[in-house]
């Protein structure tokens, strides 16, 4: 698989390491009180559950052997087609 | 008809007319008391339990494409119990004795050969994490034997003790373990439940899972709806997918992991071998193919294939401990879609919607669980509590914080 | 009497060159040019190979990489390499091959009786039987199974070749240099496009070789070695020849071989044998042409039965008529070739059959409108069986029978990614499905048969490809070619032939077991395929698949799209494993990494151990030391007497910067660091999201600003990604920037009570890390060694007063020298990770064993690090009831009761009293060590309500290594518990 | 008590001219260490990157490539090391640590200097084989139509991380890798040139 790092170009996926999905959210700072589930769902989406979609995934792969930039492809999984490669600092 | 010698040798004198289908192929029926998703290992092994343990036997088993074409048919084929935490141990351990019974009880020959799993290890404190995992083994029940160097040179002499970069210190062996013909598995498993009236049906894709009032009441598949009574879940990388169709969301990423064979060859190697300093583990068919795999592509995946970087450093481990590997060929390589979990251990439990029954995230290790699988997930489906041997494989685990990640890699499915 | 079937003249061999050869040990003569098959048949030798199951005998059917029987064992000893197709082994001198899956001989195996026991073997009689009694599986039937199956011997010994792999990148990549892939190439090449031409042969021209027609006014052959001339000539063009493109992967990269050095007995010095070339193309041109189908009728597998383009192959390329009376069958247009050209040799053609009511008559040529149901012979063909569409039987004595019926292109490279092939009814043939993204087919793999439309269409898409690159193109002039006549009606099998009719070759699928796996349900083509073994021979069912399924269809009355094909995988054709390894085997199968005192540890004897990457020291054996244990337990006493140097360098070094990195660190790990002062260290302790332990270490604060942190040797790139992680796509609004400095520094600890007198004597100001200017915990920059800039952190793993000693890794090696010179007064030793390790249970600190992923803060002991005033990595999954459970094990030391028990790692802890099993299992010992201090071993591990039970006498059971001692539950520091010693 | 200490390269004593792999003909490529290199990173601070650049451009007349490229300016390089980042190169055979102590100042609040030169090996290699030496290891197309002189990419080489930029168009490039794996990159790299056969002078 080739992933076109916006910064250094296209490399071989084994240049990168991956990280899942890009689309769940730390819930920063909100630390809930005993009996909050909701707080706590909120942690659970992020570190537990995930879509994974049979189609198209946004995700997070990090260019560990190139300029170590945290980047999100978003990928159909179902066939390896890369539709985009964005670094995911703004 | 009853499989054996005589059989055989009987048709033999019939010029084989008499073989009869080792499956029907119904149509569906507009209601079944179970339908089981998937027909892999585990779906079929589910529906023959349902009929043989708990006397259910309007049951269907709804498979999108041929019988074992998931990772049933494509896996490679290792058996074994050697796990550590007390949540998988029992577990494997009950599959294992499963094992040893099962051509006999469903008639048909999988090949069970407990030929010997070795784990190698390059460094103490691999060497102590095995003497904790084959304790825990033992205490389990569970065979488990610490191998030193000359005892390995005896059992693998293709090994190479001399120029390794991570020079093999010694291994743990499970001899009850070994490897099964994947494939009979799966036939063996649909032949008994067919027999026992399950229907099989092929080329029946769910697309859908209708809950009525927190109730699961039918699925809508490519040969129309079903009603069932109880739906049950086993649809190992598509779990995610299919359970997205009752609204749930798992703790569960589909991922890639690739397998090859080797062009056939004499006698070669006589147990099942793991590198413990890289990726790479092998054994040999009976036919004659050295049977090897490594780790995952370590990526989302449903492509049921993989890529290079992870073929070359497969064969990179090959070579790195079996260096008589050089000259042999890679014949074939093939990919399945894994069920991935968050802890790298299966689930089997109740969903939340009544009458939906969850069995996944069986990982690159959910063949040798197949019938222990089968038994429990029927267990649960029939009884609606789970079998002792499989309380830990609940889904909210991940919300308790009773994990069991064997590895202690944590919640990155890529890295268990 | 030599070469007897070689024709006087003519073909593509080097008549100059002979070369001398041998088989099952005879010896032969051949030409340069010539395949090893080529050679056998041009000496007559037509006996090659035994089938997989019933041990047949076979000859060679084909005459390319398609071909199931001509397997032999090439080279030997710790060369030999087993089922290696005759048919693609390039004749060199000296070539030593052998028969193979035969016993004793080829001519007398006597498995062969294999044969005669067929009907009780039909495919899946093994799932049928021999499952009782149930021992008898592995002791019996299995080991008589294996010795059966399998194909040609392994070596048994490492392979003695090298291997590399590279990377080539590519505009176009042209697979298959016939007369479509050559003009693709020109027509890519011409517009200045960057063009790789792959072929597997060993000469360009594909069926340009095979063939006696012409292509504009020059021989098929002629007109290939021009073409390559062009191309050669072109510096954007690369062609490589030997080089099979096996694996179409993502974003078009595909995985090709080349045979660099195979058709030379052994590689020259300083060459591989082979190469593996991952080729980067934008976009690629799948020229492979295609593979002749075998007709199925009985006795279609004898020695001197061959596909009728392959005879072709033997008589125009290599010269050779393998027979002497030839009848050709074949149900279409394009064998008729061989009628003629096996004429032209000189070879007697008896006739021509061919099933197809409207078939026109060849010439003078007899034809029988009808088909083959036999084939006569033992080890070679003697005649066969002909039953015309009259009803009438006839018999033809001959020894060469060519078969044809029609093509399967080679697409296996366009379905790697997925994309289902489409049945093509005029063709009968499977044609490319969605192709690759950049890929197109041409040629015949396309479906072209005939020769203009392979020149055409390959032309076109090389021009394409290039104006898809940027290039502006134009297809290359097609040559005039003479008209070809390609029509077929498809044959799937001979109904009414006798004897085995073979479908499979290799793996002797006859149609027999096509209809037993019909009759028991195996219907779908992937049943089909797993049930007879189909298609699963080392040829991939190249001549058995399409005829397989088309069977199968025909049995269960449905069309063949219906019943679809089984799937392509790569690697297209075999690949060694040892070049899919390349370099990266041996010692090299991972790179090494040495730290900076590495030449000084190995010339002073040093024993070394695999750390990850990393080659350490592990202990420094004197002269005279009977063990391992004598030196460690030396080392440990030395350094808590005197002073000790260890390299510490492959810690992990992050240097972290900016205005918010106190409060990045307070993020990243469970306490705090933005309140430390600048010039002091403290121990962290990081989390990973689930609340687990991820990694710890020292950070110390250089600045205001700046910390420098340490992470554990194993766990280096890990931090560092997770660092990234955190700033990159947690926070980015923080101002910090991290980078690694590992390699930068090299690190020595110094411990013991005379660390600082040593180190006093290297630094260039003493009494700035007197005790008080630089007490525990302290942090400073100084100079060493007359003005080396060099870092000094007072910490300590040891639990002796202790010192890191970070200097500019150049000056590492001079460093060790140094403080072993300066510490010679002092008694200083160098001592390695044991003695560390050692000296780390004795102070009853958690490392690698401890953190192994499955403990959490509370487990360890270090539960109140965890601050309760922040946000943190892992804070919130922490609390989780399964991780604050009071009934989780925790961590604390034992030692034996009977002060000589050996303690072992991984023992486990039951109650005295209970029974030894899982449920009574209440922990494990993570760590021990022998500590020569007190005289016995030592543990750390982790026991159920641990702290409760200081006192008690549990048992520590090793049943895996036969053992269990008694020990006793203690306070996990052993040594100095009030840590009074690090403060010197 | 003042020594002075003798630095030493990873490589040492394997860096003997002469010679090796295929005798005949001229040799594939030369290779050297280079010795004396001044390194240290330099990463922009949060919303510093247009005065960070100015500074660059004060002190050493250079603008700090925003892409994989190599920038000279007075005595010193920079080498693009990622967004934001730079591999700041000095081959004036500066003493450890002096390169940094050069740079902090000028960055000031402005970027994060960390000194490296003893991080890296830095390794030459030069001749009309090192484009095909250097394809047995390296992933990316160093063609002259995909990577020119002043081009710079970060990579891995036989499993090695590696920097690498071309300095003319002999072709020569300039690579560096950590320092402790230099010795396995090395072995690498010399297995690879053997059959063209390479020389140090
Ligand atoms: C390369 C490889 C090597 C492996 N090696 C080993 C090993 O050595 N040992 C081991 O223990 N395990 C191994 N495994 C893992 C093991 O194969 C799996 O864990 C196990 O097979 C999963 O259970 P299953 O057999 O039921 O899955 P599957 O066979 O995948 O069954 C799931 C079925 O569900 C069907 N399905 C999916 N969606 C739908 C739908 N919507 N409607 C209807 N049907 C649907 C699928 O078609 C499939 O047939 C390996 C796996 C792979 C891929
Ligand atoms: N009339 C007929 O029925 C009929 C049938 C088939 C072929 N033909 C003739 O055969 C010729 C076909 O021309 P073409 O160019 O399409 O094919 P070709 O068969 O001439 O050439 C294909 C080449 O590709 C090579 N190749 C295949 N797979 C490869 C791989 N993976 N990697 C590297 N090399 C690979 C083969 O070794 C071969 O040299 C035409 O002349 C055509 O008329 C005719
Ligand atoms: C244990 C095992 C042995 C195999 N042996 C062979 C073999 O000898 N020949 C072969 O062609 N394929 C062999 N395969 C691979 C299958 O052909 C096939 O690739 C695999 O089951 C996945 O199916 P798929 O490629 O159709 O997706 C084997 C697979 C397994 C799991
Ligand atoms: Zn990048």
């Amino acid at each position: 698989m080739r992933i076109k790092c916006p910064y250094c170009g296209e490399r071989g996926n084994e240049e990168f390491a991956y990280h899942g999905d890009a689309t769940v959210k730390r819930p920063d700072g909100r630390i809930p009180a005993a009996g909050d589930d909701a707080a706590f769902q909120a942690w659970m989406d992020y570190v537990y559950l995930r879509d994974n979609p049979m189609g198209v995934h946004r995700e997070l792969w990090y260019h560990a052997s190139g300029c170590h930039a945290w980047l999100v492809v978003t990928r159909d999984v179902r066939n390896h087609a890369i539709s985009a490669v964005e670094p995911v600092k703004p | 008809m009853k499989y054996s010698i005589f059989s055989v040798l009987a048709e033999t004198l019939r010029g084989h007319r008499g073989w009869k289908p080792v499956w029907r192929e119904p149509e569906p029926k507009a209601e079944y008391d179970v339908v089981i998703v998937g027909g892999g290992g585990h779906g079929l092994a589910t529906a023959y339990y349902l009929a043989k343990e708990h006397g259910l036997r309007n049951v269907a088993v709804l498979e999108k494409g041929w019988l074992g074409s998931g990772n049933a048919g494509r896996n490679t084929t290792i058996i074994r119990s050697n796990y550590l935490l007390p949540g998988n141990a029992p577990f494997y351990e009950w599959s294992m004795k499963l094992w040893e019974g099962l051509e006999r009880d469903f008639n048909y020959n999988a090949m069970v050969s407990q030929r010997g799993v070795i784990n190698l290890f390059h460094s103490d404190p691999q060497r102590d994490a095995f003497a904790r995992r084959g304790n825990s083994m033992r205490l389990h029940g569970i065979d488990a034997e610490m191998l030193d160097r000359d005892q390995l040179r005896q059992l693998v002499p293709i090994l190479d003790f001399e120029n390794g970069r991570f020079p093999i210190q010694g291994g743990m062996i499970q001899r009850r373990g070994g490897t099964a013909r994947h494939d009979a598995v799966a036939w063996g498993f649909a032949r008994g439940a067919d027999q026992r009236g399950v229907d099989l049906l092929q080329h029946c894709e769910v697309t859908g899972i209708r809950v009525e009032s927190g109730r699961a009441v039918g699925v809508e598949t490519t040969r129309g709806y079903i009603k069932a009574r109880k739906i049950g879940l086993a649809a190992a990388g598509h779990s995610s997918h299919v359970a997205r169709m009752a609204g749930l969301r798992l703790p569960i990423e589909s991922h890639i992991l690739q397998a090859f064979v080797t062009e056939g060859l004499k006698p070669l190697l006589d147990v099942v071998v793991t590198f413990g300093a890289g990726h790479f583990y092998i054994s040999q068919s009976d036919k004659g193919g050295l049977v090897f795999g490594g780790d995952l592509d370590g990526y989302n995946s449903y492509a049921q294939r993989g890529n290079m970087p992870t073929v070359e450093d497969i064969c990179e481990g090959g070579m790195a401990i079996m260096p008589v590997l050089g000259r042999l060929r890679l014949l074939r390589s093939w990919g399945g879609v894994m069920d991935m979990s968050m802890d790298g251990s299966p689930i089997i439990d109740r969903t939340g919607i009544e009458g939906l029954y969850l069995n996944t995230g069986w990982c690159y290790g959910g063949f040798k669980a197949t019938p222990a699988s089968g038994w429990c997930f029927a267990h649960l489906i029939a009884r609606d509590e789970p079998h002792p041997v499989a309380t830990a494989y609940r889904l909210d685990r991940f919300a308790t914080g009773r994990l069991i990640d064997e590895k202690g890699v944590g919640a990155q499915p890529n890295l268990h | 009497m030599s070469q007897t079937s070689r024709l006087a003249s003519g073909g593509l061999v080097d008549r100059g060159r002979p070369l001398s050869f041998t088989f099952d040990g005879a010896r032969y003569e051949g030409f340069a040019g010539d395949t090893l098959a080529a050679a056998l048949l041009a000496n007559g030798q037509r006996l090659v190979g035994r089938s997989f199951k019933y041990h047949r005998p076979r000859g060679i059917l084909s005459a390319g990489p398609e071909e199931p029987n001509a397997l032999v064992e090439l080279r030997a000893g710790a060369r030999r390499e087993p089922n290696t197709k005759a048919t693609t082994i390039e004749l060199y001198d000296g070539l030593a091959a052998d028969s193979q899956h035969r016993w004793p001989s080829l001519k007398g195996d006597l498995l062969a009786v294999n044969s005669l026991l067929s009907p009780f073997l039909p495919a899946g009689f093994y799932y049928k039987t021999f499952m009782w009694p149930a021992s008898f599986w592995e002791k019996v039937y299995e080991p008589m199974i294996r010795r059966a199956a399998g194909l040609g011997r392994a070596s048994g010994v490492s392979d003695p070749d090298h291997y590399e792999k590279a990377t080539a990148h590519c505009d176009v990549l042209v697979i298959g240099s016939g007369p479509a892939g050559l003009m693709a190439a020109l027509s890519a090449g011409r517009a200045g496009a960057r063009v790789i031409l792959c072929e597997e042969d060993f000469r360009l021209g594909g069926r340009c070789l095979a063939e006696d027609r012409r292509i504009g006014d020059s021989r098929a052959s002629a007109w290939a070695e021009t073409v390559e001339r062009q191309l050669a000539a072109m510096p954007e063009v690369r062609i490589m020849r030997r080089t099979a493109v096996c694996g179409t992967y993502d974003g078009g990269a595909y995985l090709a071989l080349e045979r660099v050095n195979d058709h030379l007995p052994v590689p020259p010095a300083h060459e591989p044998r082979q190469r593996l070339w991952h080729i980067i193309a934008r976009q690629s041109v799948l020229a492979a042409g295609g593979v002749e189908r075998p007709l199925v009728f009985g006795g279609n597998d004898k020695p001197g039965v061959m596909l009728a383009a392959s005879l072709r192959s033997y008589v125009n390329r290599f010269a050779v008529a393998p027979g002497q009376r030839a009848v050709v069958f074949a149900n279409n247009d394009d064998a008729r070739r061989t009628v003629a050209d096996l004429r032209k040799a000189g070879v007697a053609v008896e006739a021509l059959v061919d099933p197809r009511p409207d078939a026109a008559k060849p010439g003078d040529l007899r034809l029988i409108q009808g088909v083959v149901t036999s084939a006569k012979g033992g080890r070679s063909l003697e005649g066969v069986e002909i039953l015309g569409g009259d009803g009438k039987a006839e018999s033809i004595a001959c020894d060469l029978l060519a078969m044809s019926g029609g093509w399967n292109p080679s697409i296996q490279l366009s379905n790697h990614l997925g994309g289902a092939p489409v049945w093509d009814e005029t063709l009968a043939a499977f044609l490319a499905g969605p192709l690759p993204a950049g890929m197109q087919v041409v040629g015949t793999a396309a479906g072209s048969l005939s020769l203009a439309d392979c020149l055409r269409n390959g032309g076109e898409a090389g021009a394409k490809a290039a104006e898809a690159c940027g290039f502006t193109a134009a297809p290359e002039p097609v040559p005039s070619v003479e008209r070809d006549s390609n029509a077929v009606s498809p044959l799937w099998r001979v109904k009414g032939s006798r004897g085995k009719a073979f479908v499979d070759f290799q793996n002797d699928v006859t149609t027999k077991d096509v209809e037993l796996a019909e009759r028991e349900g195996y219907r779908s083509v992937e049943h089909l395929k797993r049930y007879t073994t189909l298609g699963m021979a080392t040829d991939q069912g190249r001549t058995a698949n399409v005829n397989g399924l088309a069977l199968m269809a025909e049995l269960t009355r449905r069309s063949i799209p219906e019943t679809g094909a089984t799937r392509f995988r790569p690697p297209y054709a075999p690949i060694a494993i040892g070049a899919l390894a390349g370099h990266h085997r041996g010692k090299d199968f991972r790179p090494t990494r040495l730290p900076p005192s590495h030449q000084w540890a190995e010339a002073r004897g040093a024993v070394f151990v695999e750390t990850g990457m990393w080659l350490r020291a592990q202990w420094y054996p004197l002269p005279g030391e009977k063990d391992w244990q004598t030196s460690v337990d030396r080392e440990v006493k030395q350094v808590r007497e005197a002073v000790g140097v260890c390299d510490v360098s492959t810690l992990g070094k992050i240097d972290v910067q900016g205005t918010d990195a106190g409060a990045f660190l307070d993020r990243l790990y469970c306490n705090t660091f933005s309140t430390l002062a600048v010039g002091k260290a403290r121990y962290g302790l990081m989390l990973r999201e689930d609340g687990l332990v991820m990694d710890d270490g020292t950070t110390s604060r250089l600045a205001q600003d700046r910390f420098f942190m340490t992470t554990t040797t194993a766990n280096a790139a890990k931090v560092m990604q997770h660092m990234e992680f955190c700033h990159q796509v947690l926070w980015p609004e923080l101002d910090v920037q991290m980078v690694s400095v590992s390699e930068q520094w090299a690190q020595f600890s110094i411990a013991g009570p005379r660390s600082r007198d040593v180190l006093q004597r290297i630094v260039d100001a003493p009494d700035a890390i007197a005790n008080d200017a630089m007490p525990y915990l302290g942090v400073k920059d100084l100079t060493v060694l007359g003005g080396i800039r060099a870092r000094l952190f007072r910490i300590s793993f040891s639990g002796e007063m202790a010192y890191e000693l970070s200097l500019p890794a150049r000056y590492g090696d001079a460093a060790i020298r140094a403080l072993m010179e300066a510490g010679r007064e002092f008694g200083i030793i160098p001592y390695g990770t044991e003695a560390l390790g050692v000296m780390r249970v004795e102070k009853g600190h958690v490392a690698g064993n401890e953190l192994n992923g499955q403990t959490t803060a509370g487990d360890l002991g270090l539960g109140r690090m965890m601050s309760s005033k922040k946000d943190y990595i892992g804070r919130v999954m922490a609390g989780r009831p399964g991780l604050v459970d009071p009934d989780r094990p925790r961590f604390t030391g034992f030692k034996p009761v009977n002060k000589a028990d050996r303690l072992r790692a991984g023992a486990h802890f039951i109650a005295q009293g209970a029974e030894a099993t899982a449920k009574n299992d209440q922990g494990f010992m993570t760590s021990v060590a022998h500590s020569p201090i007190l005289g016995h071993w030592i543990g750390l591990g982790l026991l159920a309500h641990a702290t409760e039970r200081m006192g008690e006498v549990v048992r520590a059971c090793d049943p895996l290594r036969g053992g269990e001692v008694l020990v006793e539950v203690c306070d996990p520091v052993f040594y100095d518990p009030k840590g009074e010693r690090l403060h010197g | 008590m003042a020594e002075a200490a003798a630095a030493r390269s990873a490589l040492e004593g394997l860096h003997r001219p002469g010679r090796h792999g295929k005798a005949e003909g001229a040799p594939g490529v030369t290779l050297a260490e280079l010795q004396g290199i001044g390194l240290a990173s330099v990463i922009v601070r949060k919303g510093k990157a247009a005065q960070a650049s100015e500074a660059a451009k004060r002190s050493f007349g250079v603008d700090l490539p925003e892409t994989p490229r190599r920038a000279e300016g007075k005595g010193i390089e920079f080498l693009w090391a990622g967004p934001g980042q730079w591999l700041a190169l000095s081959r004036d055979g500066l003493s450890a640590g002096e390169l940094e102590a050069r740079l902090a100042p000028v960055f000031a609040g402005l970027a994060s200097v960390a000194e490296q030169s003893d991080g890296r090996t830095v390794l030459r290699i030069a001749g009309p084989k090192a484009r095909d030496v250097l394809a047995k290891g390296l992933p990316i197309d160093l063609h002259p139509r995909a990577f020119r002189p002043g081009d710079t990419a970060l990579t891995v080489a036989a499993l090695i991380g590696a920097q690498i930029w071309q300095v003319d168009e002999v072709p020569t490039y300039e690579l560096a890798v950590f320092r402790g794996f230099a010795l396995s990159f090395w072995h690498f790299l010399t297995e690879s040139a053997a059959e063209y056969g390479w020389e140090i002078r």
